[in-house]
């Protein structure tokens, strides 16, 4: 709470005391007006559709979590690419934050797509093709996310991650390919094949401010997780200083086999 | 005359030596190939042979055995590189980093293939199947081996040197091959004449896969190797 | 029909509760998650654009 | 202190993390060429770590290193191909013979196969023991079929860790011989050891390392801590967004 003196003199603002500023504050409450429009006309104004009845009101939640997926992977592809050219902290943050973002919106995308299943087809799970590519690539990233949870030297975890990024984000137009064609013989209903294309104008409004409401939050989850993540660095770094003092303290104590910890290799 | 060998030579230099491991140590012939063809034989009793389930499934029980046995010959492969300090000493040597990876993927592309050669041997004797479409059939096969080796080397690479890569290489690589499933199944499934389709498109999309980790695993296989 | 209806309804609240409520938590554990961070690390480390 | 032009190998502050540990907390090193330098300490005193930063695998977090006129903070893989670094690690695959290994390992070196044999040969390998495979070796013979893979790289800069383990005393008289013919011929060798009554005779001059520094050569009239200190890694990037 209490403002440490800064070396600038100038900007006397007290130090955050979380990952938020007024941009996230901001961005949130745009998101939360977005939200609460899509909640009204996404299941109260709106009408059923005329194919798909009331359960078109799932979709408003379906497609939105999808895209806000696929824009956090993206996210996490561009940053793996830039973290490999620039081999900087942020492009490793913000490569982690999008894969852990996007596995959160791929479960729920495909939970929502198992509920629109159970209405439509009576059975959760049908091997329909989004939601069968969507689920090879929450497995793919949940991969990402277990790599990032294994104890490493901070470089060494970037790099590994930022080649998991890529490697993954390739196969993604392989596996849209690949289920599609697999799928394709034996057409059936699918999610978004369904969908009216002349929409009725509250339904397309329902649609677009849940689709940005979405996309607003998935960027305000990528800033906060981001700062999180900076702030798990810098707490880790904390230790350094005193472990390179205590380090050159062996020496003094010419104690052999005061090993603390690590191998010496 | 070394200096001009290129990432060509590199990787014939690490195949070869690959390739020799493997008539030295044996593990590929004498317990991968059991083990695949025990895979075969487990999947004979899970789906009673009688009721024609086995015989309809047998492209896709060829295949998901041959991606299990994919995993056991690239934890071996990149296993012995991670011991005994290997990987410092191919990090000192003068093999370029894309001719170690070109290497391992050839090696492991000749095993896989030897490895399903027997396994064709086995599926045709164990579960009657008759060949028919040879030239697709090859082609299917060699392209979707040289995607699973060329996927499978950067992940192996990759999870050599971590503890628990006996559990992470599976969970990283097999989603990562799904579409390779798919494909190499449905492409065997036409050809061998039970969908009145082209297999080609098949044969394309594996070869695309192919190339794509090809020249993606050469691009990351130097940071793989030094900083991974 | 009705117990089709039924059916309906149910997924469809559970698909919005499901999203917001997923979403929600994990808004909520990277808040906390960052408040509690924030007290450890130096001010002068935490200087948001 | 040499001064840094001419110094083979030349560390000042240099810090080296393992994981977070680290490993060398702000070493001050100079080696001249020609020189042979023992390296002595506990266990865990970071000799190891300095080799390999020596020899280009392992990076800095911070300080400067400086190995046969390469810059190391710069660039780490220029200079692999002009040291030789015997490990603890055999550096072999175990599962080939003697002599496929030293073919693999002199071709992989952009050497003949023939340096290879030479090696082997000037190691005092018996030809018994070419065709079996290395796991079959006793410990002392696969040193010595590591020390030949490592010296048919011809190194300019020799990077040995306890280079007398488990050898011999024919075969340690032949290692020092090595060490003292390689410094002759204009290349330096830095080996760390615990042998000392062996080590010292051999070594020009000797340095201690203990807590990842290099401990001061006159009694100690410095605390530790007067050393430069190395900034702690706050790496770039900073709060941005």
């Amino acid at each position: 709470m209490t403002a440490t003196k800064m070396n600038s003199a100038q900007s006397v603002s007290p130090a955050p005391t979380g990952t938020g500023s007024r941009g996230t504050r901001l961005l949130g409450a745009v998101a939360v007006c977005f939200l609460a429009v899509a909640v009204v006309y996404g299941l109260f104004i709106s009408p059923p559709d005329s194919q798909l009845g009331n359960t078109i009101r799932i979709i408003y939640m379906h497609v939105p979590t999808v895209m806000a997926a696929y824009l956090a992977f993206l996210t996490t592809a561009v940053s793996s690419a830039m973290y490999l050219w620039k081999r900087t902290e942020f492009w490793d943050l913000l490569g982690s934050s999008g894969a852990e973002i996007g596995v959160l919106f791929f479960t729920v995308t495909i939970i929502d797509g198992a509920l629109w299943g159970k209405v439509t087809w009576g059975v959760f799970w049908r091997w329909e093709p989004r939601l069968t590519t969507s689920a090879v690539l929450l497995i793919m990233y949940l991969g990402y996310l277990a790599v990032r949870a294994i104890p490493a030297d901070p470089k060494t975890r970037a790099t590994r991650c930022a080649i998991i990024g890529l490697v993954a984000v390739v196969n993604i137009p392989i596996v849209h390919k690949a289920v599609d064609w697999w799928r394709g013989l034996h057409q059936g209903k699918t999610v978004l094949g369904t969908l009216n294309p002349e929409m009725g104008g509250t339904q397309l409004f329902a649609m677009y401010s849940a689709l940005t409401a979405g996309i607003l939050v998935c960027v305000w989850l990528l800033i906060h997780r981001f700062r999180a993540g900076y702030l798990a660095e810098r707490a880790s770094d904390l230790g350094l200083g005193q472990a390179l003092e205590e380090r050159r303290l062996e020496s003094s104590s010419t104690s052999s086999g005061s090993k603390v910890s690590g191998d010496d290799s | 005359m070394s200096q001009t060998r290129g990432v060509l030579g590199d990787a014939w230099l690490m195949a070869r030596k690959d390739l020799l491991l493997e008539r030295r140590a044996k593990i590929g012939l004498g317990q991968v190939v059991p083990f695949a063809i025990l895979v075969l034989l487990l999947f004979a009793f899970a789906l009673d042979p009688d009721r024609g389930v086995l015989k309809q499934a047998t492209p896709g029980l060829f295949w998901v055995t041959v991606l299990f046995s994919a995993v056991l010959t690239l934890q071996r492969s990149f296993g012995l590189e991670a011991e005994d300090g290997i990987l410092e000493a191919l990090r000192l040597s003068e093999i370029s980093p894309a001719g170690i990876y070109l290497g391992k993927v050839t090696a492991l592309t000749i095993q896989l293939l030897l490895l399903e050669a027997v396994l064709v041997i086995g599926v045709a004797v164990l579960y009657d199947t008759k060949f028919v479409g040879i030239a697709l059939l090859v082609a299917i096969a060699f392209t979707a081996t040289l995607g699973i080796a060329a996927a499978g080397s950067v992940y192996g690479a990759l999870a050599a040197r971590l503890r628990s890569r006996e559990t992470l290489l599976p969970l990283l690589l097999l989603p990562l091959l799904a579409p390779v499933l798919i494909a190499a199944t449905r492409g065997c499934e036409v050809s061998l004449q039970r969908e009145a389709v082209s297999g080609w498109p098949w044969a394309a999309l594996l070869g695309i896969f192919a190339l794509v980790y090809l020249a993606l695993g050469s691009l990351l296989f130097r940071p793989l190797l030094e900083d991974a | 029909m009705s117990s089709a209806d039924l059916t309906e309804t149910l997924c469809i609240i559970a698909a919005w509760v499901v999203t917001f409520g997923g979403v929600g938590a994990y808004a909520a554990s990277v808040i906390l998650r960052g408040r509690r961070l924030s007290k450890i690390v130096p001010s002068e480390q935490r200087r948001w654009m | 202190m040499g001064n840094a032009v001419s110094a083979i190998v030349h560390l000042h502050s240099a810090v080296a993390l393992i994981g977070r540990f680290p490993a060398l907390a702000g070493v001050d090193l100079d080696v001249d060429a020609g020189e042979i330098l023992l390296l002595q300490g506990p266990n865990g005193a970071g000799k190891t770590t300095l080799l390999g930063v020596c020899a280009g695998l392992i990076g800095l977090s911070s300080g400067e290193a400086v190995v046969l006129g390469e810059d190391l903070t710069l660039n780490r893989r220029a200079v692999r191909r002009r040291v030789g670094l015997l490990g603890h690690d055999s550096f072999l695959y175990q599962d080939l013979s003697v002599v496929e290994n030293l073919d693999f390992w002199s071709q992989a070196a952009a050497a003949t196969v023939a340096d290879g044999r030479a090696a082997l040969e000037r190691l005092g390998v018996a030809s018994r023991l070419f065709n079996l495979p290395v796991h079959a070796l006793s410990a002392g013979q696969r040193r010595r079929v590591s020390f030949a893979a490592m010296i048919c790289r011809r190194p300019e800069l020799w990077l040995l860790d306890e280079p007398h383990a488990g050898l011999d005393s024919s075969a340690r008289d032949l290692v020092d011989g090595l060490m003292e013919e390689a410094a002759a011929s204009g290349a330096t060798v830095l080996f760390a050891s615990h042998e000392l009554d062996r080590a010292e005779h051999v070594a020009h001059r000797s340095v201690t390392i203990s807590g990842g520094v290099i401990l001061p050569q006159a009694p100690p009239a410095a605390p530790p801590d007067a050393r430069p200190a190395a900034p702690t890694g706050s790496p770039s990037g900073g709060s941005e967004l």
